[in-house]
């Protein structure tokens, strides 16, 4: 049995990966790929919680990793609807463009 | 009898009810009747009441009657209670019979002026309070016919308001008074906190077992009680408003500023003597005011050219000589003086007033001269008062009550050369200006035609007047001349009498003598100076201007009015007009704009783009975890 | 899944079937009044089983959901909100083009939603609950489609929510890792002896605050609120002011206040920072809005943080004090967004553009009390609430967050709040008085009368009523909830 | 069950009004009026029936007492009771109410009702605070009357009265949640102290409270009712709420509110914390001295007339204060005199003002003078009511300020002998009104008509109880005496050991050799 990753290196990783997706987020302007560093980020935290789960040797941590999934996808599709939308009204897929209201 | 005392406050009170309700609806012929009539009643009520009282004087010399208990609360039960003794009876015959005279004076000289009715208004409300003044036996009481005398000289001299001048001379004569009322609200409570009533005979009774002559308490009182005196009896250093209250009509001057409301001082300081013997320090401070303030009255009487203002600065000299004999303890002498200066003062303002009335509101004496053939009544009545004035002896009565303060002013226990030496200068100079007075308006060449001639009405009170400033003298006859002290043996029933330090015969044959050349002398200097070399100048203000540095400070009353408004009114006025916006305000505003500051600062966060919001977020969450964890 | 658990369950199943119903209702004919009907029906129905329901005393089913008094009390409270939403979206979505018989599934999934968060006992529950309730707040945010701002609102809260929830997520696979188990009870226990928190827990609580912190728009995750609340339709901001964060926050209070979170001095200190900033900065950032929405947002901000003081004092007090306060707050923040849809949906308001603008510029409140006075009657009672006046609900909630606030004697974090209820006077007081403000003659003759429907007059009313009554005799109120939390702790 | 009816007659009145507003512009006039003298009606009835007992021995500390459980989960209670102080304070209330309806008569044209409503809304508020024992009650009332208030001045002020109505708000209900932190605080201490978690005046009387918490609690009292009162610091909303407000708002301003903060402080600041009280004691006299020497002095530098007396209404009230924090019964029967006779005298004053803006819609001095010759009956009623403002003898102003002055030279000399100056600068302000509005010459060649007969009536009535309260306050001094002893009741328990706090009284005292009858040994309260 292959040796047991001990499990600060699975949650360092998982935090790694979360801040790659936290700055995806911050730094990208196209929102395809503001969705795509979202995902990273559900990504992480369903990581962590297999790491956590495999730890403690409870399935519970793959069951949320599962939910994690389906949420992030419904997450996605609604994404995606909504930048159509947006890109039939305003031509371009920039985020910042929709920023018509401030203040 | 004694049950009509009540009336003698209460009609004048209703004289002012009256015209005041009616306003203008009462035609000016009906408005002497209701004005001078009240007065009249109350001097026929306080004649019943002084006859009854002489004939059959009632226990302890003292009759007192409560009306109602003003208010109680816990041990303050001040009453509106009226006292009747010797020292108010005669204030009250003197109030009522002046007044009642003035008042006569007042209907005719008065008629015809817009706010007639207004005018006997304002004049029997004085005339009440002043009576309420002197009839109270309790200090809150006095101190509300105190007060009531101030409103009432506010009134009158702001009389003809149109004149924002006038308003001005009002202002003043009520705040300087009020500065004074405020020291004696001050005493009143001193003297309420320490011996629990304000009762006047009690507390004084009180005062002489608690207090050691010269104690903090002693002292502290009389000279709150002294201050409220001088700034009423516009003494040193209260004294400015007097000269500017002749803004008034003449009657008020003649009533308000010569006869009886001046004099309140000079009353509450005899009516509370006992507080005063107990301050032997104050006491002397009362003797050398009133020696200062007649000296400098009298140097700035001779150099006005205003025939009202230099009869102003001899009431205050006057009155100078009043808080001389009650400084030196000569208390029966200061009330004798009070009484024939309330005579001849207010004689001299009538007949002035008759001057000025003929002369088309003239004030000025240089532009006045040679009326005596055209106004002889006025001349001789004006002669005779101001002789009474420069206290020429055996003749006048000023002459016997001056006399009489000199000499106690010399022999008094209290006394002493100095205090004497100052008061015969006095003399000296009330002479000189006095005749200035009568040569410069009734001799010399006619510059102006009188054009009104006095009527019956104006006639009585200066021939009644006349006579008084002559024979009211003879009441009080010195042990030198006659021997006949009636005034003075009456008063002692109420009032102590003088200790004589030395009661020589012929010591007081010799003051006597000096007392009565001195004016004299001071006669022949004005007759040098002003009747036979005529001044030349046109009109007073030339002549000011012309004056030496000396004569110009003696013209501005010794330049009293030039320091208080440095150092007072200016910047008073001025800190109260910098602060106009209230600066406590604007830290009101600062906060606001501190408010709005922020706003901007944290709307500028709000920027619309979601990549910021989202940094937000995530700075938040460093923030956040970072106190979470760390903290 | 014995019988006594399906009836409890009842509330929930009832919201789905509705839900489900109104979708086959759609397929077979698209009737907008049907829909509401049906919706309608379905809300009316829950509310009424649960009084029943919770009188069966409280029971776990499944080690995902508890269903104490609390949850029931709560889930009435959400049931009812969403009632009124849906009364509020029928008159402002009726005459505008498009399809509107959707909005209504997607607000009874987001009423799940809410009533699952408010309901669960497992983080796994939590987590479905959330997301339940935000997916289908996306959509309902960006449903006015003909409307430019409402994509925006609608893509924004889509991008922070998904990144606040990956927070909140992380957070609680630290929570797992350290302690193992993911059910509440199970977690208190855990923590029951433990005096200082470890790193690891710590990190995830904090991670967690952050996700809770996004939904309920608490200083720093506030940002969003204003650019939400205007872009998306009125009844849809009305939903997201008062349910999603209702909801939320009574489970953060079941949470934190059973795991006794506060007793950690960092974490205290970290809310108590978290309620400072909110009170200050909500208040501060409304003070010269001139958009009557964005102004409600702020304000709902420190509202917030004004619950967080009474959170901080844990507590039998002030567990009874949010839920006053939510329930005032909740007739509050309705009535007034009840107000603005109703102004927008009361045919065109003057300046129309060819988007469809919804009533929220300050200007077009101007006059009001001249022209529509019952309205501006309303909106006033309501924001003076806002403002905690007397003879409001708003009043007796203030009242009973700052005697709670001083009880745990938190004196620096009440008189914090003190200065923030004397910033948001200013401009609670501004809208006041450009309501009775004269009406200019000049827009008089170019304004249509407002034909304001009978329905959303009606749910205004009661509100108002309920309002005013809570204000002046909320004792029957205060013993239901006295009951309720003596169930809870 | 008669004080509930005091208090909702004008709650229901203000309703009716409202509701008349629609019938037409003089219905609601009528209604008012109508209410209003109902509502005296009963108060004189009370007063009769209770004059005789008016001793805390005979009728015990309240006159009348009405208690029903509210909110009984957490101790609150609709508790109302009546004692004599409050029942002179109600008679003013509603003298001054009726006062407001009649000088808005034909001043106010537009929404008629909709301004009785607030009228009569703001005097069941301020109703309820004199009436109301439980302090959340108190508190509920508290804030209750800002808002028809805020609302007279917002919709029928002057220029910029929107600026003004909110500060007054902000300023009143930001210091009645500071009041609203003393009054849980005090309730938590009781609660935790005793096990009875209760609003109730009489039993939170007497609450053992360590000095420090006690001084807090009580500052945030002192602040709230220092706003009101106002106290110099906190005073700026006072200028602008009176300039802003129509005449009937700036009376009820002027007459009432004001006297809310004063009675706030006798009824709950001291008795409930006497020892952080008279801890605060010199510093709260200082800060009445200075705000009758500042009211004073600003009040002659204002070129706005209402602005002017309203920094009066600042000089008086600062008596007050002085005499609450005296503490003795002369300086107390001497606050409520103050309190009747300033809310008459400059409540007149405003009318006045009200008047003479009605006829040259104008309020600035510069313009006006020399109007005793066109309104000799106007000038006379501003020669009267100034003279009382300035504490003229016989007339009202005067006993207030006399006996709190001789209250307070009892406690503390210097205190006195300072205030005594606000008699010369009150005459200073006085007198400048009257030149820069009655005499003088007539400038701008005003020919206006005289007092008409409505106002006529206002002013002989107004003039009536400030002469009466002058010349003969017996009536008033036994009915406010059996307040002032159900107050000092508890606080004179307290008071046994307190030593006396101020060292230049003591040390006047201690100079006079001779041993002192018992008169003035002002130490023993009674």
């Amino acid at each position: 049995m292959i040796a047991a990753v001990p499990m600060a290196h699975g949650l360092i990783l998982a935090g790694c990966l979360f801040a790659i997706g936290l700055i995806g987020v911050l730094v990208r302007r196209d929102i395809i790929f503001v969705l795509a560093s979202i995902e990273i980020m559900l990504n992480a935290s369903g990581l962590a919680f297999v790491v956590a789960g495999s730890r403690w040797g409870q399935p519970d941590g793959q069951i949320m990793f599962i939910f994690i999934l389906t949420m992030a996808a419904t997450e996605v599709s609604v994404g995606l609807a909504l930048a159509l939308q947006l890109h039939g009204r305003l031509r371009t897929l920039d985020i910042d463009a929709a920023s018509k209201m401030r203040g | 009898m004694l049950q009509l005392l009540w009336l003698v406050p209460a009609l004048p009170f209703a004289g002012f009810v009256l015209l005041a309700l009616s306003g203008r609806r009462l035609p000016d012929r009906w408005v002497p009747f209701i004005g001078v009539g009240s007065v009249g009643l109350s001097l026929l009520a306080a004649v019943l009441v002084a006859t009854s009282f002489l004939a059959a004087p009632p226990p302890g010399y003292a009759y007192s009657q409560t009306l109602w208990t003003w208010m109680s609360v816990g041990s303050f039960t001040p009453g509106i209670t009226l006292y009747l003794d010797a020292l108010s009876l005669v204030m009250v015959v003197v109030v009522t019979f002046v007044g009642f005279f003035i008042h006569l004076y007042s209907a005719e000289f008065m008629a015809g002026g817009e706010g007639y009715g207004r005018f006997f208004a304002y004049m029997n409300l004085f005339v009440g309070s002043m009576l309420t003044l002197v009839l109270a036996s309790n200090l809150l009481l006095l101190y509300l016919g105190w007060e009531g005398v101030g409103l009432c000289s506010y009134l009158l001299i702001g009389f003809w308001y149109q004149d924002s001048y006038n308003g001005y001379a009002a202002r003043k004569a009520f705040v300087v008074t009020r500065v004074g009322d405020a020291a004696l609200a001050i005493g009143l409570f001193l003297i309420f906190n320490s011996l629990g009533t304000l009762e006047i005979q009690d507390l004084m009774r009180r005062a002489a077992q608690q207090w050691a002559p010269g104690s903090a308490l002693a002292l502290s009182a009389a000279a709150l009680l002294l201050v409220g005196a001088l700034g009423k009896s516009a003494q040193l250093p209260l004294q400015t408003w007097l000269p500017d209250a002749m803004a008034g009509p003449t009657p008020v001057s003649a009533l308000i500023h010569a006869a009886t409301m001046v004099t309140a001082g000079v009353y509450l300081i005899a009516r509370t003597n006992v507080l005063f013997a107990l301050a032997p320090a104050v006491q002397l401070a009362v003797a050398v005011i009133g020696a200062v303030t007649l000296l400098l009255a009298g140097f700035s009487a001779l150099t006005q050219w205003d025939i009202k203002r230099v009869l102003a600065y001899s009431t205050i000299s006057q009155i100078g000589y009043m808080f001389l004999a009650l400084g030196v303890g000569a208390w029966t002498a200061a009330i004798f003086h009070f009484m024939t200066h309330a005579f001849f003062k207010s004689l001299l303002f009538l007949a002035a007033g008759v001057v000025i009335m003929s002369l088309d509101e003239e004030h000025d004496m240089f532009k006045m001269g040679g009326l005596r053939r055209s106004l002889p009544l006025a001349f001789w009545t004006f002669l005779v008062g101001a002789a009474s004035l420069s206290a020429l002896p055996l003749v006048t009565a000023g002459g016997y009550s001056k006399e009489s303060i000199l000499y106690q002013a010399w022999a008094g226990q209290a006394g002493s050369p100095w205090l004497w030496a100052v008061g015969i200068a006095g003399a000296f100079l009330t002479g000189m200006y006095s005749f200035r007075m009568v040569f410069l308006t009734f001799f010399g060449e006619m510059k102006q035609q009188p054009s009104k001639k006095p009527s019956i009405d104006i006639g009585i009170p200066l021939v009644v007047l006349a006579a008084l400033s002559i024979a009211g003298g003879y009441i009080d006859l010195p042990r030198t001349l006659g021997n006949l002290p009636i005034l003075s043996s009456f008063l002692q029933n109420t009032l102590p009498p003088t200790v004589i330090a030395q009661p020589a015969i012929d010591t007081e044959l010799v003051l006597g003598v000096i007392a009565g050349v001195v004016p004299l002398i001071g006669i022949y200097f004005a007759y040098l100076l002003f009747f036979q070399r005529r001044p030349a100048y046109a009109d007073g203000p030339t002549r000011v201007a012309r004056g030496g540095p000396l004569y110009r400070l003696w013209f501005a009353g010794w330049g009293f009015d030039w320091l208080y408004d440095r150092l007072i009114v200016r910047p008073f006025v001025w800190a109260a007009r910098a602060d106009k916006d209230d600066v406590i305000d604007s830290v009101y505003d600062g906060i606001t704009r501190l408010n709005v500051v922020f706003n901007n600062l944290l709307s500028g966060t709000e920027s619309g783009r979601v990549r910021w919001y989202a940094a937000g977020i995530a700075l938040g969450a460093v923030v956040v975890i970072a106190i979470g964890v760390f903290a | 899944m014995t019988t006594a658990d399906m009836t409890s369950l009842l509330p929930f199943i009832v919201m789905g079937a509705t839900s489900i119903a109104v979708m086959l209702l759609i397929a077979v004919r698209r009737t907008h009044v049907a829909v509401l009907v049906t919706t309608l029906v379905g809300l009316a129905v829950t509310l009424i089983i649960l009084p029943a329901v919770s009188s069966a005393g409280s029971r776990q089913v499944t080690p995902l959901l508890i269903l104490d008094s609390y949850t029931f009390f709560y889930t009435g409270l959400i049931a009812s909100a969403s009632f009124a939403v849906a009364l509020m979206a029928y008159p402002y979505f009726r005459d505008r083009e498009g399809d509107h018989e959707e909005f209504y599934i997607l607000l009874l999934l987001a009423t799940l939603g809410s009533a699952v968060l408010v309901a669960s006992n497992h983080f796994a529950s939590f987590f479905l609950g959330l997301e339940l309730l935000s997916v289908s707040l996306y959509t309902m945010l960006a449903y006015s489609h003909w409307r430019e701002s409402s994509t925006e609102a609608g893509l924004k809260y889509l991008i922070l929510a998904a990144a606040s929830a990956s927070f909140l997520l992380f957070g609680m696979a630290l929570f797992y890792a350290e302690l193992g188990t993911m059910e509440l009870p199970a977690i208190i226990a855990a923590l029951e002896g433990r005096v200082a928190y470890g790193g690891l827990l710590l990190t995830g609580v904090a991670m967690m605050t952050i996700g809770i912190g996004f939904k309920l728009a608490v200083v720093p995750f506030h940002m969003w609120t204003p650019d939400v609340y205007e872009g998306a339709p009125a009844p849809v901001t009305a939903f997201v002011a008062t349910v999603s964060k209702g909801a939320m926050f009574a489970l953060l209070l079941r949470y934190f206040i059973q795991i006794g979170v506060h007793t950690q001095a960092s974490l205290f200190l970290m809310f108590g920072l978290i309620a400072v900033a909110s009170m200050l900065a909500g208040n501060l950032l409304a003070l010269l809005q001139n958009n009557v929405k964005r102004i409600l947002a702020y304000s709902s901000i420190a509202h917030l943080g004004y619950l967080m003081v009474a959170f901080l004092a844990s507590g039998p007090q002030a567990v009874a004090a949010v839920t006053f306060y939510l329930a005032a707050y909740f007739v509050t923040t309705l009535g007034a967004f009840g107000v603005v849809s109703l102004l927008s949906s009361g045919g065109k308001t003057e300046g129309w553009t060819n988007e469809y603008r919804d009533a929220d510029a300050l200007e077009d409140y101007r006059g009001l009390a001249a022209r529509e006075p019952w309205l501006a009657g309303v909106f006033t009672a309501m924001l003076l609430s806002l403002a905690g006046i007397p003879l409001t609900a708003g009043f007796v909630g203030k009242f009973f967050v700052v005697a709670a606030g001083a009880s745990a004697a938190l004196w620096w974090l009440v008189i914090v709040l003190v200065v923030g209820s004397a910033i948001g006077l200013y401009y609670y007081l501004r809208v006041v008085v450009i309501m009775y403000a004269p009406f200019p003659v000049e827009r008089r003759a170019i304004t249509a009368p407002l034909s304001i429907s009978l329905l959303g007059s009606v749910v205004l009313a009661v509100l108002a009523i309920l309002l005013i009554w809570l204000g002046v005799y909320p004792s029957p109120l205060v013993s239901a909830i006295q009951a309720m939390v003596a169930s809870l702790l | 069950m008669i004080l509930p009816w005091i208090v909702a007659i004008l709650f229901i009145g203000g309703v009716l009004a409202w509701v008349a507003g629609r019938l037409g512009p003089q219905w609601p006039r009528w209604v008012s009026m109508i209410v209003l003298l109902i509502h005296l009606a009963l108060l004189v009835a009370i007063w009769a029936q209770y004059f005789g007992q008016l001793t805390l021995s005979s009728r015990g500390p309240w006159l009348i007492e009405f208690n029903q459980p509210w909110i009984p989960q957490v101790g609150i209670s609709f508790y109302l009771a009546m004692d004599g102080l409050s029942l002179l304070l109600l008679l003013l209330t509603n003298l001054l109410g009726i006062m407001g309806v009649l000088t808005s008569w034909n001043a106010i044209k537009e929404r008629v009702g909709f301004f009785h409503f607030h009228l009569l809304w703001i005097l069941s508020g301020v109703v309820g605070v004199f009436l109301a024992l439980d302090l959340f009650l108190f508190y509920f009332f508290w804030e209750m009357m800002l808002v028809p208030l805020y609302f007279l001045i917002a919709l029928w002020g002057h220029e910029n009265r929107i600026y003004a109505a909110i500060k007054f708000f902000i300023f009143t209900q930001a210091s009645g949640l500071l009041m609203l932190l003393g009054i849980i605080g005090l309730y938590f201490i009781h609660g935790q102290s005793t096990g009875v978690y209760t609003f109730n005046y009489n039993q939170l009387l007497g609450t053992p409270l360590p000095a420090s918490t006690a001084l807090w609690l009580m500052l945030g009292f002192f602040v709230a009712f220092a706003v009101k009162i106002p106290v110099v610091p906190l005073h700026p909303w006072l200028p602008d709420a009176h300039t802003e407000a129509p005449t009937a708002g700036s009376v009820d301003l002027a007459g009432l509110l004001l006297k809310v903060g004063a009675y706030g402080m006798i009824r709950f600041l001291v008795p409930l914390f006497p020892q952080a009280a008279f801890s605060f004691a010199p510093v709260a006299m200082v800060l009445g001295i200075a705000g009758i020497l500042y009211g004073a002095a600003l009040a002659f530098a204002q070129t706005d007339l209402k602005r002017l007396i309203a920094y009066t209404s600042i000089s008086h009230m600062g008596f007050v204060l002085l005499g609450i924090f005296a503490w003795n019964e002369l300086a107390l029967q001497g606050a409520v005199i103050i309190m009747l006779a300033h809310g008459l005298s400059t409540g007149a004053l405003f009318i006045l003002v009200g008047d003479i803006q009605e006829r040259i819609h104008t309020r600035e001095l510069g313009r006006m003078g020399g109007m005793w010759s066109t309104m000799p009956g106007m000038g006379t009623a501003g020669m009267f009511f100034a003279l009382a403002s300035l504490g003229l003898p016989g007339l009202a102003n005067f006993v207030g300020e006399f006996l709190v002055l001789l209250g307070v030279y009892q406690v503390n000399v210097a205190a006195a002998a300072v205030a005594t100056i606000g008699f010369v600068l009150a005459t200073v302000y006085a007198l400048w009104m009257m030149q820069r509005v009655f005499f003088g010459p007539n400038r701008e060649g005003w020919k206006l008509p005289d007092v008409n007969a409505r106002e006529a009536t206002i002013y002989a009535v107004l003039m009536f109880f400030v002469l009466v309260l002058g010349i003969y306050p017996q009536p008033v001094l036994t009915t406010a005496k059996h307040g002032l002893d159900n107050v000092q009741r508890y606080v004179a328990r307290e008071l046994d050991g307190a030593p006396p706090f101020d060292s230049s009284a003591a040390r006047l005292r201690s100079d006079n050799d001779h041993a002192n009858p018992p008169s003035s040994d002002h130490r023993s309260r009674p």
